[in-house]
C-alpha cells in the first residue's frame, strides 16, 4: 500500500465562471478503495470524467503509477488501466449481454483493424468475457439484449464491462444509483468482491455501502476536499458533519 | 470595382443575406426548440408564396394578402404538427429527414394538383414596384428595401420574444426539459404546436417576400430549402443569432463569389464556405448547448 | 444474412441462419432474364440492372449508414466519380489522346479498379473532414461535398458539362465483352452478391462490431480505449470504394454518364432506399432498391401527380414500418441513435 | 406466407410489364412521346403533350386508316430518367419512333438507344449541334431547330440596328454556351460581356449592378423557364427596363413565363420562330383551337410540339401509314410537305429544319393578357451552321 497508484494534484476545472473542480488533491493506493463522496454538485462526476479523459482540466495534473497522464486521451487511458463504470448506464443497447463484455475484451486486447473473420465465435474474446461476466455473477443473462435488462442488472453489466479491460484503477461512478435494498445489497457483495483485486476509486451516495467497502474516504464540497481519511475518522470529523451528513446524506 | 459599385454590391449582398435570414429563420427555430429537421419548410415557404398571389387577386391588398396568406400557412403548419411531425419529435433525425421528404413530393404535387404548373403572377403594389435613387446613379429596387427593413424586423421580434418574454421563456423550458416543464404546468404540446406554426408562418412570410421578386411555381421552394439548411447548419442550428449571421455572411460572399469567380467556382463557394466552416467549428458558429 | 451476435447454444452464427429472405430475393433476381425472354419483353432486364446497381450502393451506403449511423448524402457524388472515372477513360481511348501522360482505355479489368481507388481517396478526403461533425451537421457537410463534386463535374466541360457525356468506345473486361444485356446483368448480379457477402463478413468482423458499438454509444467505445474516428473513416471510405465500383459498372452499362447522376436527389433516394429496405441487415437495402427503383418506373405510367403517392408510401413507411420492409419477414429490433 | 409476399412484389413489377408488352404486331402506329411533366420545367412539357394532342384530334388519331397511339413519358429532366423511359418505350412498348424531349443532356442521353434500336427521334424541341453535325444520323429529324436557331436571327437584327456594345448573360450550361455562339454568328463584333450564372439562381442583384456599372447598349438574355421569371421581374423592378433595353432569342420569354412575369415584360424585344399572331390558316387555326381547348395562349414550344405531329402524320398519310417500312418512311420525312404553323419550313440536307425568323415585343392584347406582339421577319431560310459537317447518308 505504499505506492500510489493514482494522484491528483491540485485539479482546476471551470465552466463558464462555475467552478466544479477547486485546487484538488487526492490519492489512490494500490489495492486500495477510496470513495469520494459529497453532496449533490460538489463535482464528483466531473472529477470521474476528468480522471477518464472525458473532460480535460483546467489546471493541476494526473499521475497514473507515476506517469502524467493529464493531457492523454481518454482512449490511451483506458489501455493505461483505467476503467470507469458511467453513472448513468452506459451500455450498448442491441448487442446481447455477451456481445457488450466482448467487446470490452476486444477494445482492451485492441486488434480491432482486423476485417474478417466472425467477431462472434472467437474464443480470444468470448473466454475472457464470460469470465468478467462470472465475477459479477450476469453470465446467465448473456444472451438477453442489453436494453431488456433491468436496471440493477444494467449497472452489473457495466461494471462486468469494466472488468473485461483488466484494469488497474476502477473509477465508479454511483455504482448503487436507483437500485433497490436488495439489489444494492447484491452489488455491495459484488464490490467487495472486486476489492480484493483492484485499485478503486468510489463515487456513491448509499453510505452504508460506502462506510462498509472504503479503506479512505475523501468529502467533497463545491469542488475540494474538506476531509479525507479512514471512515472512523470521517464519521467522527465535525466538519463533515456540519458540511455533508448534518444534511442527512 | 468602383467605390459606389462596391457599396451597392455590398447591399445586394446584405440584402440577400437578409433574405436567406427570412428563409431560414422558422426552419432553425424549430429544429433548435423541438430537434426536429423539417424539410417540408421548403414547401411551407412555396405555400405561403402561392396563398399570397391568390388572395392579392382577391382581396387587390398587399397587406391583407400577406397576412391571411402567413395565418392560413401557420394553420396548415399547426394541422401537420399535428397529425404527422408530432410523433417524430423523439424519432431520429434520419426518420424525420425521411417523413419530410415525403411531405416535400405530396406537398408539390398537392399545389400543382391547385394551381397547375404554369407559374402565376405575383403582383407588387404600385408603391414598391419600382425603384428609387439611393446615392449617385445607384437605383436600388424599393421592394428589396422592404425585404431588408422586414428581415431585420423579424431577428429583432424573434430575439425579443425568445429571450425577454414570458412565452419564450416557457419554450426555452419545453425545450430543455420537457418533463420539468410540464411539471411547472407548461401545456409542452401546445407551445410546440405554436412554435411550429409559428415557423410555418415565417416560411409563408419568407415566401411570399421572395415570391415578389422570383417566380413563383411549382417545387419553388426545393432549391431554396438547401440553402436554408446551409444557413442554419453554419449559424449553429437552432441558433437565431447564428442564422442570421451566417445569413449575412453567405449573401455577401455568394454575391461577390458571383461577380468576381469563374462561374464553375462561383456557383461552389458556398458549399466551400460551408465545409470550411464546419471543419474548423463543426457544431456551426454559435452551438447551441442541449 | 444475418448479423449474428454470440449466442449461447450456438456461438457459430451459421452461415444461412435467417439469410433467407436475402437467398430468395438473389434467386428471383437471378430469374429477371428467363422471365424477360418469357414475356418477350428485354426492357425487364434495363429495369433490373439499374435495380441491382442501385442496390449496391444502397448496400455500401447501409454500411456507414445502418451499422455506422453515419448519414451521407454524398454517395450520389461518390457514385458519378467512379462513373466518370470510367466514361473519361473511355472517351481519351476513344479520341486516341493521352489524359495528360496517361493514355485512355476501354479496357473494365483497368478502369473499374481505378473507379474503385480514385472513389476510395476523394471518400478518403471528404471523410476526414466531415467525420469532424456528427449528427445532422454530418449529414449537411456530406450534402456540402455532394454539391461541390457535382458542380465540379458540371464545369467539365471537356467531357460534356452538364449535357454529360456519351460512351462511344466499345468497353470490354480483358477482352470479354461483357456489355451484351443478359451477361451484364449477371455481371452486376455476381458483384450485387460479393459485395453482399463482403459486408455481411465485415459486419461481423471485429472492425465491424466496434463500428456498429459506436453507432450506438460512442462516448462508451472511447471509455472502453478505442478511438472511434479512425474505425468511422475507414468505413466511410470501404463503403466509398463500393459505390464507385457501382459507378463504374454504371457507366458502362448507360454508356453515359453526367452531373445529373450525382445530383443531391438522388443522394436522398440512396438514403431512402437503405432506410425502407431495413438498416439492421445488410439485405435490406437490396429490397429498399428494388421497390423504389419498380415504384419511381411504374407510378408515372399511371398518373402524372406520381410524386403525391410516391411521397405517400415513405411517410407511411417512415411511420408504421420502423423495422424497414426487412422487417416485414424477419423479427427485428430497431436500430437508431439513443 | 412472408416469402410470398417479397416474391408478390417482383412479380407485381413483372406483370405490369408483362402486360404492358401485349403484341407488337400490325397493331397501331406508335409514337413514344417522353417530356418533362413533373418538377418545376413540367410547364413546357405540358404545353407540348397538349399541342401534340391538339394535332392528333385534328386528325382523329388516325392516318391512312391506321390507328395513332401515343404512350406518353415523363423524363423528370433527367438525363438518366430519360434513358430508361427511352429503353421502355423501345423495347416493352415497341414503338417506331420517339419524340418530345425538350432539354439537350436529356436527348443526347436518351437518342442513342433509339437509333441504335433502328427507330426514328424526330425532335420537337431540343437540337444540340453534335447531331445537328458530325453525328447526324438518317433516322433522326429536328422539327423545331438547331440550338443555336434561337439567338442568330437576333444576333442579326442588333447588328443593324447598329447595337454595339452587348451585354451577354446565360446560365452556366452548354445551350446557354450555344445561344451565345448562334447570337455571334451573325452579330459578328464580339460581345461587350458573356457573363454565365449557375444553373436555378434564384437572385440576379449582382449581375445587374454589374451591367449597370458597364453600361451597354443593350443586355441580351437566355434564361429559360423559372430563371427567366426571376431575372425579367427584377431587372424591371431595379428601373433598368427604361435604361438599358433588354433582348432575348427564342424560348425565354414567352406563354410558358409571361404569365408569371406579367406587366414587367412588356416592351422587351424577343428573337422567335414562331408567333401567335402569325397570319396563316394552319396558326389561326392552332391558336384558336388551343385557346378552345386549353384556356390559354400556346407557347413556342407548344408550336414546334404541333408542327412536329403534323409533319409525322403528313409523312406517314404520303406512305399510307406503312410505317414498318423504314426507308420509305425517312424518304416521305425528309420531303414531307405540310403547312407549318410557323410558316416557311423544310428540312435541310442534315434532316434539321430551314425557317424563318421573326421579332416579336411584349404587348398587352384587348383581353388585357400579355402577349407577343409580332413586329416583323428578320431572316428569311435560316439554317443552322452544323449542316457542312454531317455526312449524311443519301435516301434509298
Amino acid at each position: 500500500m505504499a505506492t500510489p497508484i493514482l494522484e491528483i494534484k491540485a485539479l482546476q476545472k471551470r465552466f463558464a465562471g462555475l467552478v466544479a473542480t477547486n485546487d484538488l488533491s487526492l490519492d489512490v493506493m494500490a489495492g486500495e478503495t477510496h470513495a469520494v463522496i459529497g453532496p449533490n454538485g460538489a463535482g464528483k462526476t466531473t472529477l470521474i470524467a476528468q480522471l477518464q479523459g472525458e473532460l480535460s482540466p483546467d489546471g493541476g495534473a494526473i499521475f497514473f503509477n507515476g506517469k502524467n497522464i493529464t493531457r492523454e486521451p481518454a482512449h490511451r487511458r483506458a489501455h493505461l488501466g483505467i476503467a470507469r463504470s458511467f453513472q448513468i448506464t452506459s451500455i450498448f443497447p442491441q448487442f446481447t449481454v455477451l456481445a457488450n463484455v466482448a467487446l470490452a475484451v476486444q477494445a482492451q486486447q485492441g486488434h480491432s483493424f482486423r476485417f474478417f473473420g466472425s467477431a462472434w465465435d472467437d474464443s480470444e474474446l468470448l473466454g475472457p468475457a464470460r469470465e468478467a461476466m462470472d465475477q459479477i455473477g450476469i453470465a446467465h443473462r448473456a444472451d438477453i439484449y442489453a436494453e431488456d435488462l433491468s436496471h440493477g442488472e444494467r449497472r452489473q453489466l457495466e461494471l462486468a464491462m469494466a472488468l473485461a479491460m483488466k484494469p488497474q484503477l476502477l473509477l465508479l461512478d454511483e455504482p448503487m444509483a436507483g437500485m433497490g435494498r436488495q439489489e444494492g445489497q447484491r452489488m455491495t457483495q459484488v464490490l467487495a468482491n472486486l476489492k480484493k483485486h483492484y485499485a478503486i476509486l468510489l463515487v456513491e451516495h448509499d453510505m452504508d455501502a460506502v462506510f462498509a467497502l472504503a479503506d479512505r474516504i475523501s468529502v467533497l464540497v463545491a469542488g475540494r476536499t474538506i476531509a479525507t481519511g479512514s471512515p472512523e475518522e470521517i464519521r467522527n470529523d465535525p466538519a463533515v458533519k456540519a458540511a455533508y451528513l448534518g444534511h442527512g446524506g | 470595382m468602383s467605390a459606389s459599385l462596391f457599396i451597392e454590391q455590398m447591399l445586394n449582398g446584405i440584402q440577400f443575406g437578409v433574405m436567406l435570414f427570412l428563409i431560414s429563420a422558422g426552419l432553425t427555430l424549430v429544429f433548435g426548440i423541438m430537434n426536429l429537421i423539417n424539410l417540408a419548410h421548403g414547401a411551407l415557404f412555396m405555400l405561403g408564396a402561392f396563398l399570397a398571389t391568390a388572395f392579392i387577386k382577391w382581396t387587390n391588398n398587399y397587406l391583407l394578402a400577406a397576412v391571411l396568406a402567413m395565418v392560413i400557412t401557420a394553420f396548415v403548419g399547426y394541422v401537420l404538427e399535428l397529425l404527422v411531425l408530432r410523433r417524430f419529435y423523439s424519432r431520429s433525425h434520419l426518420d424525420q429527414v425521411l417523413v419530410t421528404f415525403g411531405l416535400i413530393l405530396v406537398f408539390n404535387d398537392i399545389v400543382r394538383l391547385i394551381w397547375g404548373v404554369v407559374p402565376v403572377q405575383f403582383r407588387l403594389p404600385q408603391a414598391f414596384a419600382g425603384s428609387i435613387n439611393l446615392f449617385g446613379d445607384v437605383q436600388y429596387p424599393t421592394f428589396r428595401l422592404l425585404i431588408l427593413a422586414v428581415g431585420l424586423l423579424v431577428a429583432l421580434g424573434l430575439y425579443y420574444v425568445v429571450v425577454h418574454t414570458r412565452i419564450g421563456m416557457w419554450i426555452r423550458a419545453g425545450a430543455s426539459n420537457r418533463p420539468m416543464a410540464s411539471a411547472l404546468g407548461v401545456d409542452v404540446g401546445l407551445i410546440f404546436s405554436l412554435v411550429f406554426a409559428a415557423g410555418a408562418a415565417l416560411a409563408g412570410l419568407a415566401g411570399l417576400m421572395t415570391g415578389s421578386i422570383s417566380s413563383v411555381q411549382v417545387g419553388m421552394g426545393d432549391p431554396v430549402l438547401i440553402l436554408a439548411l446551409v444557413v442554419t447548419v453554419i449559424g449553429g442550428i437552432g441558433s437565431i443569432r447564428g442564422a442570421f449571421v451566417a445569413a449575412l455572411m453567405i449573401g455577401i460572399v455568394d454575391t461577390f463569389g458571383r461577380v468576381l469567380l469563374p462561374p464553375a467556382l462561383g456557383s461552389m463557394v458556398i458549399f466551400m464556405l460551408m465545409a470550411v466552416i464546419l471543419a474548423w467549428r463543426p457544431k456551426g458558429l454559435f452551438p447551441v448547448h442541449a | 444474412m444475418p448479423e449474428t451476435q454470440p449466442n449461447a447454444g450456438n456461438a457459430t452464427g451459421t452461415l444461412l441462419r435467417g439469410a433467407w429472405p436475402a437467398i430468395v430475393c438473389i434467386a428471383l433476381l437471378a430469374l429477371v432474364p428467363t422471365l424477360s425472354a418469357m414475356f418477350d419483353n428485354p426492357f425487364l432486364i434495363r429495369l433490373f440492372t439499374r435495380v441491382l446497381i442501385f442496390a449496391i450502393v444502397a448496400v455500401a451506403l447501409n454500411f456507414v449508414l445502418g451499422f455506422g449511423g453515419l448519414v451521407s448524402m454524398m454517395h450520389a457524388g461518390l457514385f458519378g466519380v467512379g462513373a466518370y472515372v470510367v466514361a473519361i477513360l473511355a472517351v481519351h481511348d476513344f479520341d486516341g489522346a493521352p489524359l495528360w501522360i496517361f493514355p485512355g482505355t476501354s479496357n473494365l479489368a483497368i478502369t473499374i479498379p481505378l473507379a474503385i481507388v480514385v472513389t476510395a481517396l476523394v471518400a478518403l478526403l471528404s471523410g476526414a473532414v466531415s467525420l469532424r461533425t456528427s449528427g445532422a451537421y454530418f449529414i449537411m457537410i456530406t450534402l456540402a461535398f455532394n454539391q461541390m463534386l457535382y458542380y465540379f463535374f458540371v464545369a467539365l466541360q471537356k467531357y460534356g458539362g452538364e449535357d454529360g457525356q456519351q460512351i462511344l468506345a466499345s468497353l470490354s473486361f480483358a477482352g470479354f465483352d461483357i456489355t451484351k444485356r443478359v451477361t451484364f446483368y449477371y455481371v452486376s448480379l455476381a458483384v450485387l452478391v460479393a459485395v453482399m457477402l463482403l459486408f455481411w463478413r465485415l459486419v461481423n468482423s471485429r472492425f465491424g462490431i466496434i463500428l456498429r458499438a459506436t453507432a450506438q454509444n460512442e462516448r462508451r467505445v472511447v471509455a472502453l480505449g478505442v478511438s472511434p474516428l479512425r474505425y468511422k473513416l475507414a468505413a466511410f471510405v470501404i463503403s466509398g470504394a463500393i459505390t464507385g465500383l457501382a459507378g463504374g459498372l454504371w457507366a458502362a452499362g448507360q454508356q453515359f454518364v453526367s452531373p445529373a447522376d450525382l445530383s443531391w436527389i438522388r443522394a436522398a433516394d440512396f438514403v431512402v432506399m437503405a432506410v425502407l429496405g431495413g438498416m439492421t441487415r445488410v439485405w435490406g437495402a437490396v429490397l429498399g432498391a428494388v421497390v423504389i427503383v419498380l415504384l419511381e418506373a411504374l407510378l408515372p405510367n399511371y398518373t402524372q401527380y406520381w410524386q403525391m403517392p410516391f411521397g405517400l408510401i415513405v411517410i407511411l413507411i417512415v411511420v408504421y414500418l420502423q423495422g424497414g420492409l426487412a422487417g416485414l419477414f424477419v423479427r427485428d429490433r430497431p436500430t437508431g441513435a439513443h | 406466407m412472408k416469402s410470398k409476399s417479397s416474391a408478390a412484389i417482383l412479380a407485381a413489377g413483372v406483370a405490369v410489364f408483362a402486360i404492358a408488352t401485349a403484341s407488337a404486331q400490325q397493331g397501331p402506329i406508335k409514337i413514344g412521346h417522353m417530356t418533362t411533366t413533373s418538377g418545376p420545367q413540367a410547364v413546357i412539357g405540358i404545353d407540348m403533350v397538349d399541342a401534340f394532342k391538339l394535332a392528333l384530334k385534328h386528325s382523329g388519331d388516325t392516318v391512312a386508316g391506321r390507328k395513332v397511339e401515343v404512350i406518353w413519358g415523363d423524363d423528370q429532366a433527367k438525363p438518366d430518367v430519360g434513358r430508361q423511359v427511352a429503353d421502355k418505350m423501345l423495347e416493352s412498348d415497341r414503338v417506331h419512333m420517339m419524340t418530345g424531349i425538350i432539354f439537350s443532356n436529356v436527348l443526347l442521353a436518351s437518342v442513342k438507344p433509339v437509333l441504335d434500336a433502328g427507330a426514328f427521334y424526330i425532335s420537337s424541341n431540343a437540337g444540340p449541334s453534335q447531331l445537328a453535325g458530325r453525328q447526324c444520323h438518317p433516322n433522326f429529324f429536328g422539327v423545331a431547330f438547331q440550338n443555336d436557331n434561337n439567338f442568330e436571327g437576333l444576333g442579326q437584327h442588333m447588328r443593324e440596328k447598329g447595337f454595339k456594345k452587348v451585354y451577354f448573360l446565360a446560365p452556366n450550361y452548354p445551350a446557354g454556351k450555344d445561344m451565345a455562339s448562334g447570337y455571334k454568328r451573325y452579330y459578328k463584333d464580339g460581345l461587350a460581356a458573356e457573363v454565365y450564372t449557375s444553373f436555378g439562381q434564384l437572385d440576379y442583384s449582382a449581375e445587374i449592378a454589374q451591367v449597370r456599372a458597364a453600361k451597354p447598349d443593350a443586355v441580351v438574355i437566355f434564361y429559360p423557364g423559372g430563371m427567366g421569371i426571376n431575372f425579367v421581374k427584377q431587372y424591371a423592378q431595379a428601373g433598368m427596363m427604361s435604361q438599358i433595353p433588354l433582348f432575348t432569342g427564342a424560348g425565354t420569354v414567352d406563354q410558358t413565363t409571361l404569365p408569371a412575369i406579367g406587366d414587367a415584360a412588356i416592351g422587351m424585344y424577343t428573337g422567335a420562330l414562331w408567333s401567335e399572331f402569325l397570319d396563316n390558316a394552319a396558326n389561326k387555326r392552332f391558336v384558336e383551337d388551343f385557346e378552345k381547348e386549353y384556356k390559354r395562349i400556346p407557347s413556342g414550344f407548344a408550336s414546334a410540339s404541333y408542327d412536329t405531329a403534323r409533319a409525322i402524320l403528313a409523312a406517314l398519310n404520303s406512305i399510307g401509314g406503312k410505317v414498318e417500312d423504314k426507308d420509305a418512311f425517312r424518304k416521305a420525312m425528309a420531303n414531307v410537305k405540310f403547312e407549318a404553323v410557323r410558316g416557311n419550313f423544310k428540312f435541310n440536307k442534315n434532316q434539321f429544319p430551314i425557317q424563318d425568323y421573326y421579332l416579336v415585343q411584349i404587348e398587352k392584347d384587348a383581353k388585357g393578357r400579355t402577349v407577343a406582339g409580332f413586329r416583323g421577319t428578320i431572316m428569311k431560310d435560316l439554317a443552322d451552321a452544323y449542316g457542312s459537317d454531317c455526312k449524311m447518308p443519301p435516301l434509298k
